[in-house]
């Protein structure tokens, strides 16, 4: 037998034909029967998932492993010992404490959780350079963008409607008329564009996409 | 037992003629009748950035954004990353640039490490794929910083920033356009989009990042299939304009979705 | 309230994170690979308890015999790590893709094709019986929104007329993104300001450590910088 | 002209370092917040007619209030809460609290705590209120509750004592007997269930402390005078900060981030004029 076959068609096949079955069974009646048996395979689907964090995380420490062994090469080991150290510790805890367990929940209570609320709200900082950068009246496409951001963004602040309420409702018409467009003419694209991807991806077109 | 379920007729007639459209256009395409595609000017984009990284020396950054494969709505947007990623990978591989690829998807993190480590293997460079840096998986998270210091620190001199996004967006765009990066975004996402197209040079908005991947595989009947979604955008304009004329004279149009 | 050592880390943690804005630097460094290890196993934990909780101990339990399949289907996925049975990790890999794309087209025809069409015909977007106002905005909405559709075309050229049918579409698109943007922009600061506030602000006995802690790595930076240890070009 | 590899001011200007602009964003923020400045505040219809809603009601009334705010919302609907008790508390209203939400208990504890402070005295059990703890069951439970209190709580409050012990209680067994009542719903972002519950069948005129992101669900009931007002999320509680003159957290977050979009908008305009007096001086600009 060709090892193409068993390596790489039949995973398209399943593709196609489970891609196939789930489409059919939304629009037609009689393939009810099927409709558990479909749960069960994306039941079976996520929870398999849960299984594939160990693959990248591995690597990643496996990465910083050798960072820290080839010392010489990397000036930035040091940093992969700090990785290493806590990242161990957290797993550690993990195993032997559970997922409940007073130290795990310290860590995740006083270091991840206010370490994410800090890094979201660094999105403050590059919104207002990016704004910086490209809020300019270059042209008439970089004043669309300008004009209804400036508006909306005043909308919403209490120190600009309170002198000029006029501002609410030019802001309200951008939001619920241009922005509408829009985002309804994108998301028709979007769509269109999911349509011929999941049938080049069925017609194993996109071989790629299994690698 | 009704043959169709009510309500969902509608959108099986819409999603059958998209779909029998797309064949068509791929048959006759195989039969040597190519249809007429515009040409994205994404496309030489892509080869540009990756021309400026060959020139200058320096590493192309390739972002494949967040979500997860098991959630129906961000799966798509993960997928077209794929024929993205095969193309730059052996673009880089055959002129001799190197590609970095930080993955924060952790399943499609596998397939896209074979995807990268075959484009190399097909460009006959496979010396040239560290399997501990060119592709590495980072948490979501700690992709905030990773990506700000260590573009920062490297310098690349391209990114490219596909799939499925959310506020990681700007951070990540910003950071490569500090870094002095020339920037290729694109996304899906209703709420990211937004900055894509503010802080990149260059951006693929929503259906074009689809196209994307089928203007970029080796086979070139696959831009025929496009002309099959050109096809569903028209079917929206006629029902659009059909309904707003049958709204007019005073017909019940709601009624047509229920069918 | 008084200020316990968790307050201080939290704190501290975030003022090390915000660091990042100042480029590549010791103190961003560091931060950065303590909060990578910890959420790099974090993540890993929490996923993995999710697998062996619904896949391992309900497919050992009476009954759940068929939950096998996951839990064999995530051992596949390791094939990988090994070069002969690299193929392998393909079927667990065809079967979620396979099973997730198929619920993806038909949910798309209905929610992002169809109910955007309805929402620009009446009684959502009516023409007749409405107010000029409410008439003309309702066929900018409906002639927009085709516009941005036929952006999107990729067998046509935009020559001659249809040119502005395409510019149109952009400049809705712009506006669009442009009231994303400005939304955005106002809810991010409110985010930086409600960060600053519980993480290192309150209770307000922590002033001192936060105050105290910020002024020493901005002298450690100032430092680095003045010294070359960490660059800022 | 300037020589070619010299960069004017202008453009000097529009490369602008991003680390500069990040920290200019830092100081407005943390200033504001820690130091908040009384500005002239133009006050929202919404906050105004919550604020007269409070004040409307009158001295010794029995009123109830539902509160069940969580950790996460706790930063916008804090000083909203702790202020209508307060406001309430020196009319010497009476008010009986109950949770829908298992983080209610412990938060109104801090609440209670913290609006002694404000106070200046201290409130006393079974005189100034009565927590009837937390009662579950969502949409019916809410239901059953307002429908019949001592049927549902079995004539306990939280601390297991008779509500019969307390002399003003006597009276109270269902949504119909206060005239007045709060809800403080986090974010739930459905239609509010206490106008249906509450409001709409007993006739109690209802305050809401919400979030923002609940507004849109609101608005209908608030132009029919179902709600009679609203603390609408972190503005909500800046404006009643600001109403009551209890200048504090809220309105200095509010304050932080109107400044951080002035400074936006001054940076937008700056960017352009320097734009076009660098477009003026015939030199290629990005």
């Amino acid at each position: 037998m060709d090892p193409e076959l068993y390596r790489m068609t039949i995973p398209l096949y399943i593709v196609t034909l489970l891609g196939i079955w789930m489409t059919a069974e939304y629009f037609f009646p009689f393939l009810n029967p099927l409709v558990p048996a479909s749960d069960a395979i994306r039941a079976y689907a996520s929870i398999a998932e849960g299984a594939a964090w160990g693959v990248g995380t591995a690597i990643l420490t496996v990465a910083h492993l050798r960072r820290i062994y080839r010392q010489s090469k990397d000036p930035f080991w040091g940093y992969s010992v700090v990785y290493c150290v806590f990242f161990f510790v957290m797993f550690l805890l993990g195993i032997f404490e559970g997922l409940g367990g007073a130290n795990f929940n310290w860590l995740l209570k006083w270091l991840i959780q206010p370490g994410d609320m800090a890094l979201y709200s660094t999105t403050a900082f590059y919104v207002t350079t990016a704004g910086y950068r490209v809020f300019r009246f270059r042209n008439l496409d970089a004043a669309a963008l300008l004009i209804s951001g400036m508006f909306i963004m005043w909308s919403v602040l209490p120190l600009f409607t309170g002198p000029a309420p006029w501002i609410v409702p030019i802001a309200g018409w951008i939001n619920n008329v241009p922005a509408v467009a829009c985002y309804r003419g994108f998301v028709i694209g979007v769509a269109l564009g999911i349509i011929g991807l999941s049938l080049r991806v069925w017609l194993l077109k996109h071989r790629e996409v299994l690698a | 037992m009704p043959v169709i379920v009510p309500g969902r007729g509608l959108g099986l007639v819409v999603l059958v003629i998209v779909i029998v459209a797309i064949l068509y256009y791929l048959r006759r395409a195989e039969g040597g009748q190519l249809a007429r595609i515009r040409r994205l000017p994404q496309i030489d984009v892509i080869d540009e950035i990756v021309a400026r990284c060959v020139e200058m020396n320096k590493e192309l950054w390739f972002l494949s954004g967040q979500g997860r494969m098991t959630y129906a709505t961000q799966l798509p947007g993960i997928l077209s990353t794929f024929g993205i990623l095969s193309y730059v990978t052996q673009r880089c591989a055959e002129y001799g640039a190197k590609i970095h690829h930080p993955s924060m998807l952790p399943l499609a993190y596998n397939i896209q490490f074979e995807i990268m480590r075959e484009a190399y293997e097909l460009a006959g460079k496979p010396e040239d794929f560290d399997p501990l840096d060119t592709i590495l998986y980072i948490p979501v998270e700690a992709s905030r910083p990773y990506v700000a210091n260590e573009s920062w620190r490297r310098k690349p001199a391209g990114g490219i920033l596909c799939g499925f996004w959310y506020h990681y967006t700007i951070i990540h765009a910003e950071a490569l356009q500090r870094a002095g990066a020339m920037t290729l975004g694109g996304t899906d996402t209703t709420h990211n989009i937004p900055f894509m197209v503010a802080a990149n040079n260059y951006s693929m908005i929503g259906e074009e990042m689809y196209a994307m991947s089928a203007y970029l595989s080796k086979d070139p009947v696959l831009t025929s299939s496009l002309v099959g979604q050109d096809i569903g955008k028209y079917i929206v304009i006629l029902l659009t304009i059909a309904g707003m004329i049958a709204g007019a004279a005073g017909v019940n149009v709601l009624s047509w979705f229920k069918i | 309230m008084a200020v316990t050592m968790g307050m201080i880390a939290g704190s501290w943690i975030c003022i090390m994170l915000y660091t990042m804005l100042y480029g590549d630097n010791f103190v961003s460094r560091t931060a950065e690979h303590i909060y990578m290890g910890l959420i790099a196993a974090y993540r890993f934990l929490v996923n993995f308890d999710f697998y062996y909780k619904k896949g391992v101990l309900q497919a050992v339990s009476p009954g759940g015999g068929l939950f096998v399949i996951p839990v064999i289907l995530g051992i596949l996925i390791y094939a990988r790590l090994h070069e002969k049975t690299r193929w392998v990790y393909r079927y667990p890999m065809a079967i979620i893709m396979g099973s997730m794309l198929g619920i993806t087209v038909r949910t798309t025809v209905f929610s992002q094709i169809l109910d955007q069409v309805k929402g620009n015909l009446p009684p959502i977007a009516p023409l007749v019986g409405v107010p000029p106002f409410t008439l003309v905005s309702n066929l900018i909405i409906i002639f927009g929104s085709l516009s941005a559709v036929v952006f999107f075309i990729f067998s046509q050229e935009f020559r001659g007329p249809t040119r502005y049918v395409h510019r149109f579409g952009r400049i809705i698109l712009l506006l669009g993104f442009g009231a994303t943007y400005g939304n955005t922009l106002s809810y991010r600061y409110e985010l930086l300001a409600g960060t600053f506030l519980s993480n290192m602000f309150s209770p307000p006995e922590i002033l001192p450590y936060t105050f105290g802690f910020a002024a020493a790595i901005a002298i450690i930076l100032i430092i680095g910088f003045k010294t070359g240890l960490a660059h800022w070009d | 002209m300037t020589e070619a590899g010299e960069k004017t001011f202008f453009e000097k200007a529009l490369d602008l370092d991003h680390r500069i602009i990040a920290t200019i964003v830092f100081i407005i923020i943390s200033l504001f917040i820690l130091v908040p400045v009384s500005l002239p505040f133009p006050v929202s219809q919404y906050g105004q007619n919550y604020y007269n809603f409070v004040k409307s009601i009158p001295e010794g009334e029995i009123i109830g209030f539902m509160l069940s705010d969580t950790p996460s919302t706790r930063p916008q609907l804090e000083s909203a809460s702790v202020l209508t008790l307060v406001e309430l508390w020196q009319k010497n209203v009476k008010i009986v609290f109950w949770e829908d939400e298992p983080y209610g208990p412990p938060i109104l504890k801090d609440y209670i705590a913290l609006a002694e402070l404000k106070l200046g005295r201290t409130v006393e059990y079974g005189v100034d209120y009565v927590d009837l703890g937390y009662i579950a069951g969502e949409e019916t439970g809410a239901a059953a509750f307002l429908k019949d209190i001592r049927g549902l709580t079995g004539g306990k409050d939280a601390y297991g004592n008779n509500i019969d012990s307390y002399e003003w209680m006597k009276g109270i067994n269902s949504g119909s007997d206060w005239e007045y009542g709060f809800f403080n719903v986090a974010c739930r972002c459905t239609e509010p269930l206490y106008v249906r519950q509450w409001q709409m069948p007993y006739g109690t005129k209802v305050g809401s402390i919400n979030c923002a992101m609940d507004l849109p669900a609101i608005t209908l009931y608030l132009a029919t005078g179902q709600i009679a007002g609203t603390a609408n999320g972190l503005l909500g509680s800046a404006e009643i900060e600001y109403l009551t003159g209890n200048i504090g957290l809220a309105f200095g977050q509010t304050l932080a981030v109107s400044f951080g979009g002035v400074y936006f908008t001054i940076l937008v305009v700056l960017g352009n004029i320097f734009f076009f007096m660098a477009k003026a001086k015939g030199r290629p600009v990005t």
